[in-house]
């Protein structure tokens, strides 16, 4: 008994064949995780279920009943609600009307042209207590809320449909373990509903956690499904992948020396972000960054990039003091920073791959002549594109036809053109899949053997701890303290994260 | 009576958004109706640039003659050394090139009125009713007539030459003038309202007379001064306009325009044409042939008419 | 003070303190008036804010109907041709029987409010249309209202040159449709009656209705609104219509308001509506804009141009001022929103 | 990787249908000639491409200045005035000494290039001073240069009536000045040449210059652009500076073309401007638009005027026809930038 069946469902765009007779069954009251590399299409496939894209061959029954769903209302109609990968949240809204736009209360009956906005209000407020999102208000505007929160309202949105199916595609990755955790709590709740869950997410744990079956997708084609029960994280890897991978991080011999950045007491103009934070960074280290969401880590490293104002403070690169007030002040001191946020600050979503990945280091392509030097540029674009498995049709491909695993890849790439002292990474392997973050972690080991220095900042526990040399962690704006990777453990981290908290 | 079409003329009008100008092409247009002449009427849309686009495309297309109604009038040289090129007569209209263009080649020719005449005859206006009615028109008895402009389009022609003449037309009349206020109403009955809103905000009962450089202006300023009051109970205010339109008529019917200056389009539609349509079919024109004096050789001349309470009748 | 009276009349119970906080473009506004009355002091008197009231209030409806299409953050150039259409299309039908020059000599005495529905039907029409060129062919409005620009025009000129009119302004209105732009009842003139009435609803469709908050979804983040089952197309159509019945609306009162009409009438309004919202905060990008914003922006356009009349300073002049003034409102203004990170 | 192996196969041959796709626009043109030429076959001449090219030279070189601009997601409302600046700048100093009315009586022949390097230096700053207060005041391009179009055109009409020339028309422009504007070298006119010049110096920069690249990455994302290090405000002030010069040259070219200035001229300009950019394919939300588009766009507008003119249809209809074309062209381009379902 199935609540949804897709049946040989192909899709292609032009000059990608992004689903290839793939097939997707669900049960009533389970979590199905769909896994899969970065671009294999596992999106694609969901927004063909939720009547964004139209498949090109296929069918679909839902409640054994075959059905076509050609728009987003007759999806919401027919009781599937989705959360997508990438957040699609009015900023100038409140929470409230973003919840619940397009099916607003209305005052005095369905037909009424006036929106009822204290039963709105209400039914919000309710909600939020529900899923115990309370630190969200229905009445914020959306541009206020961080992220994490922003991703929050993305699911109370999802789960207030009442569906009897939820696509939620990659939930979690711009959340920490707590809201994880809660997460899982609300999803639970929903399965003893019995709601059906299309979980999307490239966090093997959370997968082996959370979901009763798991279907695999490799390049577009139909791996397989298996109960979760049956799996390991090492044999969904090999089915994802198509190959071994023994290793979960790489092994690195690190020997830090000599002082590369190091910044004194950074305090922040906003009362409410960071204060007097100061941590240094050696030549050959990988520094790992922790807290809690909210830690205001992003808000140092931005400030340190020269992103963010800071009123207070001192930074010293190899020793000498610095300023810098601005990314391009930022990258001649040898520092590169890719951004938490990749669709607000990283993609140049109308400029090819190309233009994406060569734009930070354009400068470096002037001839003598002082015009660009075009085969140098391909030649440059062409090998990161193969060094990090950039799945992309060509070099000249709009960056915003790629999957979202792969527009972070470019990011990464673009970064890495620079050739940067200083790597700052916020949030690199959100949303990359299992092969791919090998690969950063690879590359990030081997700046830190050249003698650069690598920030993390990392939500996952794992990475953090398995690929860094220290951690300073953050609490409420300032540093709760500083940790060996090799010494410490998850306890350990989570306590000084909330150290200031409260 | 040849085929319609035979005789083809291209015609360019400066801009066709303006109420006098349509007049005029409406002239030709309906002038040539009666012959064996097509003609090609083209909106410059008020920009040089395009004017000169359409003469080559005229050139191109083997017009036989051409009519032209320059949007600059300095302009006019570079028109008539191409149609010189390509052996195709110009009359201009309504806007007279200047002399030494004009006396560039024999096929060109000029109809229009002059302008200063348009100014001085809105002046006469105003310097009559001034005369006459001095006791009660000078407010203030200090002998001197306090008035406030509305101009056309700054830096167009006519704007400039009827603001001008229409002063010196009263000074020439011995009267001691004093300008309260002047600003653009762009030629547009809107603005010349909200323009004469505000200087009787800020002159208050100083106002004497009004001059607008064309009906609109003065139909807007009637409003204005209708909203504060005038046209009422004695309170009246001398306006002036120029253009003879029908709501002009009406309103001089009223009683609430003082005065207005006929621009003929009829006659210079019919008598552009005319000559047009003889250099089209390679004839010189003469006086007794297009039925208007030719001056000069080259220039037909147009009579402006004062249109006041006493005439407008004949002009409905 | 007058400007206050009528801020709290839009805003309601807000604070003043919050008032000052939030609307910089009002305090621009104040600023002129000061400047502009110790230049001359008469600027201060109640029939000078009748004047500009007056002539800010077609503007403000027309405004108000550019604001819906710039919050999905495209433009309507059309509307100022639109205004001449509906203009042209009401006063034709609205001639005193005794007028010499009548657009229809034997038509008789018809009911007033027939052809103001028809040119406000036109109008809305041919916003529809605009929408559903925007919605189902991806044309940018830009090019959808430019077309359109021309399209009207050209249909009203064609109108305008018929005979017996042949393109002859169109005077001698009647009196009862005069009264409407520029009768009062009492000393308060029907016209900004009409405006505020006007914004009044406009305020109400915009936030109190599910069209209203539609609008701003769908220009705050069309695809955010596509995924939640809003229906795009209808809500465009429907913007776009609101805005073709708004401006000819505004086109109607014009002629009521100057007592005759052109083909010409309107011609550019669309760039001053467009320019009255951003100054009034409405931004170009979509999703973002207020009523009361908006009305202060058109007030702010009218009071410069009338202010700087008054005064007296030379046309000019006044280009000149009246760009440095809107940059360096503009700018102070935009300061609430380049929040310092 | 199999992906890639697929992708390479499905691109490697292109098909017809993608190839009709892409250059839509080059099609419509093509078809509008075909439709044309069936009416009046005598439309297929050399002159008439060379008339066509003729008109659409200066429009080209300023479509080009406003591309700039448009690619970073604003218009230039300016251009316009500042066409009209540049020609009466240099108009003025470039009069004949025998001629009457001359702007300045005691001046004496001088060097052709001083008076349009000055116009095109006055352009450049206008437009370098847009770029500053875009950048650093974050003013809407809109507004900042609807400010700078009051400004530009006070500033030109103050300079135009000042005696001895009292706003007359300036003329009688050197022959040297006019050459530049209506001469030919052979059959190919001079204006053609820079037109063609411009374009491909522009094509160089956008394509090939670390500056090109940066506009289309302001464009295309401001804030991944501030984050990549690119200096944001360099790049505006830098682009709005092309503009300014572009436009000014434009202006220049004008006065050569029609012999004479006045300070009217460019008025609306830069409407045509953005409408043929938009047509050529420039998005307005920025990033996207290439030079061969934009001269596309250019020249379909400047061979619908000439055409409908040359098959003699009435003006007004002529409006309406041209709307018509332009909503159905970019309707038929824009489908290759919808994202298929
Ligand atoms: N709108 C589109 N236009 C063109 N190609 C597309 C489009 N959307 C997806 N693709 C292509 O389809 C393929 C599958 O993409 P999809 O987003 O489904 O991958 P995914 O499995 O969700 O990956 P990720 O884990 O990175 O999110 C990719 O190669 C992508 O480039
Ligand atoms: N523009 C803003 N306006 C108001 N509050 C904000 C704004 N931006 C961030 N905040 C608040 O600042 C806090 C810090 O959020 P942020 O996500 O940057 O923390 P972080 O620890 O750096 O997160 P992450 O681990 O995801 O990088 C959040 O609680 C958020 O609500
Ligand atoms: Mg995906
Ligand atoms: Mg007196």
């Amino acid at each position: 008994m199935y609540i949804l069946e897709m049946n040989h469902v192909s899709k292609s765009f032009p000059g990608v064949k992004a689903l290839d007779d793939v097939t997707l069954k669900v049960r009533p009251g389970t979590v199905h995780a769909l896994m899969g590399e970065n671009g294999a299409g596992k999106s694609t496939l969901m927004k063909c279920l939720f009547g964004l894209y139209s498949m090109d061959e296929g069918d679909i029954s839902f409640n054994e009943q075959p059905v076509k769903i050609e728009s987003v209302k007759e999806a919401l109609h027919l009781g599937i609600s989705m959360i997508h990968q990438e957040l699609h949240l009015i900023p100038h809204r409140s929470v409230m009307e973003n919840i619940w736009l397009g099916r607003f209360p209305r005052k005095g009956g369905p037909k009424s042209p006036f929106v009822d906005h204290e039963t709105m209000y209400d039914k919000t407020a309710e909600l939020l207590k529900e899923l115990n999102l309370t630190s969200i208000k229905p009445t914020d505007l959306l541009k206020t809320l961080s992220v994490s929160k922003a991703q929050s309202v993305e699911i109370a949105k999802a789960v207030s449909y009442d569906s009897k199916i939820i696509i939620m595609d990659e939930p979690s990755s711009s959340l920490t373990e707590n809201e994880v955790d809660h997460l899982f709590t609300i999803i639970r709740s929903l399965k003893a509903r019995g709601v059906a869950i299309i979980y999307i997410s490239h966090k093997m744990e959370e997968i082996l956690k959370i979901s009763d079956e798991v279907t695999i997708m490799r390049d577009g084609h139909y791996v397989g499904t298996w109960p979760a029960s049956e799996l390991t994280t090492a044999m969904i890897i090999k089915r994802m992948v198509g190959r071994d991978l023994t290793h979960r991080f790489p092994l690195r011999n690190s020997n830090p020396d000599g002082e590369l950045l190091r910044i004194e007491n950074y305090t922040s103009p906003n009362p409410r972000s960071f204060k007097d934070v100061s941590l240094t960074l050696h030549k050959g280290e990988i520094l790992g960054i922790g807290g809690l969401v909210g830690a205001q880590r992003t808000e140092v490293m931005e400030a340190v990039f020269g992103l963010r104002l800071h009123s207070e403070g001192k930074l010293f690169i190899k020793g000498e003091e610095k300023t810098c007030n601005n990314a391009y002040e930022g990258k001649r001191l040898g520092m590169a920073l890719l951004t938490e946020e990749r669709r607000a600050t990283g993609i140049f979503p109308v400029l090819s791959v190309q233009d994406n990945l060569l734009i930070a280091n354009i400068s470096s392509y002037k001839d003598k002549n002082r015009l660009l030097n075009y085969a140098k540029m391909a030649a440059d674009a062409k090998k990161s594109i193969k060094d990090l498995d950039i799945k992309t049709p060509s070099a000249k491909t709009l960056i915003k036809s790629l999957s979202g695993g792969n527009q972070q890849k470019v990011l990464i790439a673009r970064w890495l053109l620079t050739t940067p002292d200083i790597l700052i990474l916020d949030e690199p392997t959100r949303g990359i899949d299992v092969g791919a973050k090998y690969e950063i972690y690879v590359i990030m080991s081997e700046l830190a053997a050249q003698g650069k220095g690598v920030i993390m900042i990392s939500s996952e526990m794992p990475e953090l701890i398995g690929m860094t040399d220290r951690i300073v962690v953050m609490s409420e704006g300032r540093v709760a303290g500083t940790v060996d990777s090799k010494t410490t453990n998850q306890e350990e981290i989570m306590e000084l994260a909330t150290k200031y908290v409260g | 009576q040849a085929e319609k079409g035979a005789i083809e003329i291209g015609s360019a009008i400066y801009k066709f958004d303006d109420t006098f100008m349509t007049g005029v092409k409406n002239a030709i247009v309906a002038a040539a109706a009666e012959t064996e002449a097509k003609v090609d009427v083209v909106d410059s849309m008020n920009i040089q640039a395009t004017q000169n686009e359409k003469v080559d495309l005229f050139i191109t297309k083997g017009v036989k003659a051409m009519q032209i109604n320059p949007v600059d009038r300095t302009a006019a040289g570079v028109i008539i050394d191409k149609a010189k090129k390509a052996n195709i007569p110009v009359v201009f209209f309504n806007r007279e090139p200047l002399a030494e263009d004009m006396a560039k080649w024999d096929k060109i020719y000029y109809v229009g009125a002059r302008a200063e005449e348009s100014g001085t005859m809105s002046g006469q206006i105003i310097a009559d009713y001034w005369k006459a009615n001095k006791a009660t028109m000078d407010k203030n008895n200090d002998g001197v007539l306090q008035y406030v402009m509305l101009k056309g389009e700054p830096g167009h022609q006519d704007a400039e030459l009827r603001t001008e003449y229409s002063i010196k037309n009263l000074k020439d009349n011995g009267i001691k003038v004093e300008k309260l206020a002047e600003d653009t109403g762009m030629w547009d009955r809107v603005k010349g309202q909200e323009k004469m809103a505000a200087f009787i905000a800020s002159q208050g009962d100083k106002i004497e007379a009004v001059f607008a450089n064309n009906d609109d202006m003065a139909l807007g300023a009637i409003e204005a001064l209708k909203a504060a009051g005038y046209f009422r109970d004695g309170k009246f205010m001398p306006v002036v306009g120029v253009d003879a339109t029908a709501p002009a008529l009406q309103a001089l019917e009223e009683g609430t325009l003082l005065g207005t200056v006929l621009n003929d389009a009829v006659n210079q539609g019919r008598a552009t044409f005319m000559l047009s349509y003889d250099l089209a079919r390679g004839i010189t024109p003469t006086d007794a042939s297009i039925g208007y004096t030719i001056t000069d050789g080259k220039y037909v001349w147009v009579p402006y008419q004062k249109v006041t309470k006493e005439n407008y009748k004949q002009f409905k | 003070m007058s400007t206050n009276t009528l801020a709290n009349m839009v805003l309601g119970k807000r604070t003043v303190k919050q008032f000052v906080m939030d609307k910089a473009i009002f305090l621009v506004l104040l600023l002129l008036v000061i400047v502009i009355a110790i230049i001359n002091p008469r600027i201060l008197s109640i029939r000078v804010v009748r004047d500009v009231l007056m002539m800010s209030s077609t503007k403000i409806i027309m405004a108000l109907g550019m604001m819906f299409v710039i919050l999905t953050g495209g433009v309507d150039l059309g509307g100022g041709r639109l205004v001449g259409m509906a203009a042209v299309v009401s006063a034709s039908f609205l001639q005193t029987p005794d007028y010499v020059r009548r657009f229809y000599p034997e038509l008789g005495q018809i009911p007033i409010l027939i052809p103001i529905l028809l040119a406000v039907f036109v109008g809305t029409l041919f916003g529809m249309i605009n929408g559903m060129i925007v919605a189902k062919f991806k044309v940018p409005a830009f090019i959808a209202t430019l077309s359109s620009m021309l399209i009207i025009y050209g249909v009203t000129s064609i109108y305008f040159n018929m005979a017996p009119n042949n393109s002859q302004p169109i005077g001698g209105l009647r009196a009862d449709f005069t009264y409407l732009g520029s009768g009062s009842i009492g000393f308060m003139p029907v016209i900004i009656i009409f405006a505020a009435v006007v914004s009044v609803i406009v305020w109400i469709v915009l936030n109190k209705t599910v069209f209203g908050k539609n609008v701003y979804a769908v220009g705050g983040n069309p695809e955010a609104a596509a995924v939640s089952g809003i229906n795009i197309t209808k809500t465009l159509v429907g913007l776009f219509g609101v805005c073709g019945f708004l401006i000819s609306l505004s086109g109607v009162l014009e002629a009521a308001r100057t007592g005759g009409a052109t083909n010409n009438y309107g011609n550019g309004y669309e760039l001053d509506a467009i320019a009255s919202c951003v100054v009034g905060g409405v931004s170009t990008t979509g999703g973002v804009g207020t009523v009361s914003g908006v009305i202060a922006g058109v007030i702010i356009f009218s009071f410069i141009n009338y202010g700087l009349t008054f005064i007296g300073i030379n046309p000019y002049w006044q280009n000149i001022i009246k760009g440095l003034i809107i940059v360096s409102a503009v700018a102070f203004d935009i300061r609430k929103y380049v929040q310092k990170k």
